[in-house]
């Protein structure tokens, strides 16, 4: 499906396995386009575990992968990047 | 001329039993009376003569050694390290680590005097340190008391098949005399023997993969390794203890050593047989395990006399009393500081024990 | 109807060489971070099933839990010495460890020095995160002066234990090793509050990739990770950054201390 | 058979090869042997002492308590001659040791072993160099006459001994020991015909 077509989807997207995350705020303090978001809710463990959320006015997701190597629990699992 | 027969100092005959047993690598620290051990496989190492001795460090301390030797036998390669009573000690944590992660390797003390510097001369007060564990923690190690040149040569074989076999160190406690003596001895030709080391680190095949760690966080787990350590050596205990007997078949007294003072202790026994004295000699050769069947079997056949010849302060003596219990007499005759008893001396303490002794020793009494 | 999860390709997913568990690290902890550096970097070289990493002891002593590798439990600080046993007699693996300031810096100082002046053909890490984390706060050899530590309640005082010690340039110091380097791997703060940026984990993965192609190349390869440890300095995790970079960040200064085969240039 | 013997000096004069040696003809003479050096800091230049036993039957102690033999390479080494055998030989360096201390029940031999060793000037493998160092192999040599054995028939033994112990830049002093070897043997064998109180010595150190 050509690009174009996908209205309103983010053009990279980032995948957190919420149940790993501790909510150190890493991931969200590099994020450059501020993607990333520490949840209201509670993971398992009892931390406020990180979302991605796209915001289309605020910059989209480049997959720059910053938040993938900082983060120290592999909670980010996935950037992904849409099909060309 | 006998070509077939070599002349080497005990701690040489070590050595090349080591290398001829296929010894894949050696760490250490020198230390009087065990240096003749590093400096005859370093000029071996550099000779190259032993394509399968990869690897001769001389190591920066100890610690540095008992663990490089650990490294080494972690990927299923036969290592060896050898020391004497200081160095030992150093060792004892690696040791500790090695039973826990069920490693096998070879330790040699060359026992010197001591407690701390003490003396180059022999002593055999490293008994403790190494029947009962040594480091921390409970575990037991096999260990191996040669008492001739030839023994030394062959041991190292024997060493690495217990080694291997129950996976875990094992120890082969010599003495400073053993060391420096040199003795004729021929050889034993010993077959190549393939281990299993599918438990080594050798890279992880797949999902398989191997962790040799000793940390056992939740507790069941560390209760469960120590009671498979201990079930382990239980077995050891059933199939391992290993020792010689000199005319104990008819002996009113049985003396028990090991290592040189097993060699006069034999003298003794020649000695006082030639004078129709009923003295037989039980000889260790595994201290750990020790041969408490052979020591039970001799006390149920009657031997109600036991005189323990050791080089410290009354160590081994203390087994001695543990398999007896109560059941016989156990004197010791002890000789510390690198000194010897003459086989004079075990001579007369061996017979003050028989009947005769005894019965001299109450006429002397009245007498006074 | 197309699903959006097919809409996407994987440009960053999951490592092989992680097993998946759950670490034991306190958040925002960079032993998390080197942890996944080392995951990626040995999957790059195709080498997870000829590797061996040798556990130290100290927070790192669980790192085979979390990475997929053949591993050995060393006694506490002597990890060189283990891994020079390994290597002496199977060259062909790559061998590693994972030790912090008080394994490698103090109670193992000797084996690490050793190692490096033989030139030992093997890769360390050091987590240099000024305190000893897994034992919960008491001083370490790199505490810099004025911390409060539980052993050192008023600060560390140097008069009384000596400066804190530069084991990169102890190591740079001997002829033996092939690559020493010291980098900053926390999230740097920037001019803006909200703003960090993560140059230090990008460059910490250049170090580990060069470090174990160092050891590939038959040198031995030190790299020095100056690293924070929020809880121990009871700072939220932001602020820990802070300081780290404010306090670590000049007493041990990232840089290359040495390079024998050129592995930085290209 | 079993001989025992101890061997002293001090450090410097071969005494530890001397014993070598001599344990080492034994084995290649088929028996079984067991040498026991004095070591470590007593052998940088103080007192040395070992111990030789060679015997047809497995050793039992290497520890020489009451010598056959005792071979004294100097005056200190004379402390031990109270543990010797009734019966057995004192053999003495008697270029270093003039007065011979009196015990009527063994058999004193004196050898001027640096003496006939300093003699042997010509077969030095270094022109001019001091050959009295060969001392310890002048004793060698006295040993075999003691035992009343036959130079032409170990000769080749001898030389045998010294190829074993004598390698690489040490080979070239092989000659010079044979000769050292010969002349002790042929010293204390004219010392032994010319002995008409003496009764054919118990000792037999390299009988067969």
């Amino acid at each position: 499906m050509p690009e174009s077509l996908v209205v309103g989807l983010p053009k990279s997207r980032v995948v957190v396995d919420a149940e790993r995350c501790k909510g150190c705020d890493l991931c969200v303090v590099v994020c450059p386009q501020r993607n990333l978001h520490l949840s209201e809710r509670f993971n398992r463990m009892g931390y406020h575990p990180v979302e991605f959320r796209y915001h289309g006015g605020r910059g989209d997701c480049t997959a720059c992968g910053l938040c993938y190597w900082v983060c120290p629990d592999f909670a980010i699992t996935e950037v992904s990047r849409l099909r060309p | 001329m006998n070509a077939d027969r070599d002349f080497l100092k005990g701690n040489e005959a070590l050595a090349y039993g080591a290398l001829r047993t296929g010894l894949n690598a050696y760490y250490g620290y020198p230390i009087t009376p065990s240096s003749e051990i590093p400096e005859t496989l370093a000029a071996e190492f550099g000779r190259g003569t032993y394509p399968e001795f990869r690897a001769f460090v001389q190591a920066a301390s100890e610690l540095e050694a008992i663990n490089m030797t650990i490294g080494t036998a972690a990927t299923g390669a036969k290592a060896m390290t050898a020391t004497s009573g200081p160095g030992f000690s150093l060792k004892q944590e690696g040791i500790s680590y090695a039973a826990a992660m069920e490693l096998p390797l070879l330790i040699v003390d060359v026992n010197r005097s001591g407690p701390g510097l003490g003396n180059l001369g022999p002593e055999q007060s490293d008994y403790f340190q190494a029947t009962k564990g040594g480091g921390h923690g409970g575990y037991r190690n096999i260990v191996l008391a040669p008492d001739s040149v030839p023994e030394m040569a062959l041991f190292p074989s024997l060493g690495f098949e217990l080694a291997f076999r129950y996976r875990m160190p094992v120890i082969l406690l010599a003495d400073a005399f053993l060391g420096q003596l040199k003795e004729d001895l021929t050889f034993p030709e010993v077959p190549a023997r393939e281990f299993d080391t599918s438990w080594a680190v050798t890279g992880a095949r797949g999902d398989h993969r191997h962790v040799l760690s000793s940390l056992h966080l939740e507790l069941p787990d560390q209760s469960r390794h120590v009671e498979h350590l201990r079930s382990k050596y239980e077995e050891i205990v059933g199939a391992e203890q290993r020792s010689e007997e000199i005319a104990t078949a008819d002996a009113e007294v049985v003396i028990v050593a090991y290592g040189i003072c097993a060699r006069l202790a034999r003298a003794a026994v020649r000695s006082l047989r030639d004078r129709s004295v009923r003295v037989g000699l039980l000889r260790p050769i595994t201290l750990a395990p020790f041969p408490q069947d052979r020591l039970n079997a001799l006390i149920d056949g009657g031997v109600r006399n036991l005189l323990v010849v050791e080089l410290n302060s009354g160590q081994m003596v203390e087994d001695v009393r543990l398999v007896a219990e109560g059941r016989a007499r156990v004197e010791s005759l002890e000789r510390v500081g690198g000194l010897l008893p003459s086989s004079g001396e075990v001579e007369a303490a061996a017979e003050d024990l028989t009947s005769s002794g005894d019965l001299r020793s109450a006429l002397e009494a009245m007498v006074q | 109807m197309i699903g959006a999860q097919e809409l996407y390709e994987t440009k960053l997913g999951p490592l092989p060489t992680l097993t998946g568990k759950p670490t034991h690290y306190c958040a925002g902890c960079e032993h998390g971070t080197l942890t996944r550096l080392i995951a990626s970097a040995l999957e790059d070289l195709g080498a997870r099933e000829r590797t061996v990493l040798v556990s130290s002891v100290g927070c790192s002593v669980l790192a085979h839990e979390y990475l997929n590798v053949d591993a050995v439990q060393a006694p506490h600080g002597r990890a060189p010495a283990v891994m020079a046993g390994i290597k002496r007699v199977r060259p062909d693996l790559l061998v590693f460890s994972i030790q912090g300031d008080g394994d490698a810096a103090s109670i193992g100082l000797l084996e690490l020095l050793y190692a490096a002046n033989r030139g030992e053909p093997i890769t360390i890490f050091l987590v240099n995160n000024a305190i000893y984390g897994m034992t919960g706060g008491q001083m370490a050899p790199t505490t810099p002066e004025g911390m409060v530590t539980t052993t050192t309640p008023f600060g560390r005082d140097l008069h009384q234990t000596g400066p804190p010690l530069d084991a990169s340039k102890l190591v740079a110091s001997l002829e033996g090793p092939a690559y020493v380097k010291r980098v900053f791997l926390p999230v740097t703060p920037t001019p803006s509050p909200e703003f960090f940026n993560a140059r230090g984990a990008l460059e910490g993965a250049r170090a580990v990739r060069h470090a174990f192609e160092v050891q590939q190349k038959g040198g031995f390869a030190f790299v020095e990770f100056v690293s924070t440890c929020s809880v121990n300095w009871k700072l939220s995790v932001l602020e820990s950054k802070r300081y780290a970079a404010k306090v670590l960040a000049p007493l041990f200064p990232a840089g290359l201390y040495r390079d024998r085969f050129g592995v930085e240039a290209r | 058979m079993k001989t025992e013997v101890i061997v002293a000096g001090h450090g410097g004069q071969g005494v530890l090869e001397l014993a070598n040696w001599l344990a080492y003809f034994h084995l290649v003479n088929g028996r079984h042997v067991a040498y026991t050096p004095s070591y470590g800091p007593e052998t940088r230049g103080g007192k040395v002492k070992c111990y030789v036993v060679a015997s047809d039957e497995p050793i039992d102690s290497p520890i020489v308590e009451a010598p056959d033999l005792l071979i004294a390479m100097n005056i200190p080494s004379l402390d031990y001659l109270p543990l010797l055998k009734s019966g057995g030989t004192l053999l003495v360096n008697s270029s270093l040791v003039q007065e011979v201390p009196g015990r009527s029940d063994v058999i004193v031999v004196e050898v001027p072993a640096i003496d006939l060793a300093a003699a042997l000037a010509p077969y030095s493998p270094v022109p001019g160099k001091d050959t009295s160092i060969a001392a310890n192999s002048v004793m060698l040599g006295a040993v075999l006459a003691i035992a009343h054995d036959d130079w032409a028939r170990e000769q080749a033994l001898i030389e045998g001994v010294f190829r074993h112990f004598l390698t690489d830049r040490k080979a070239a002093y092989i000659p010079l020991n044979v000769q050292a070897v010969k002349s002790g043997f042929e010293f204390t064998s004219r010392l032994e015909a010319s002995s008409v109180a003496s009764p054919a010595p118990p000792l037999a150190a390299t009988a067969r």
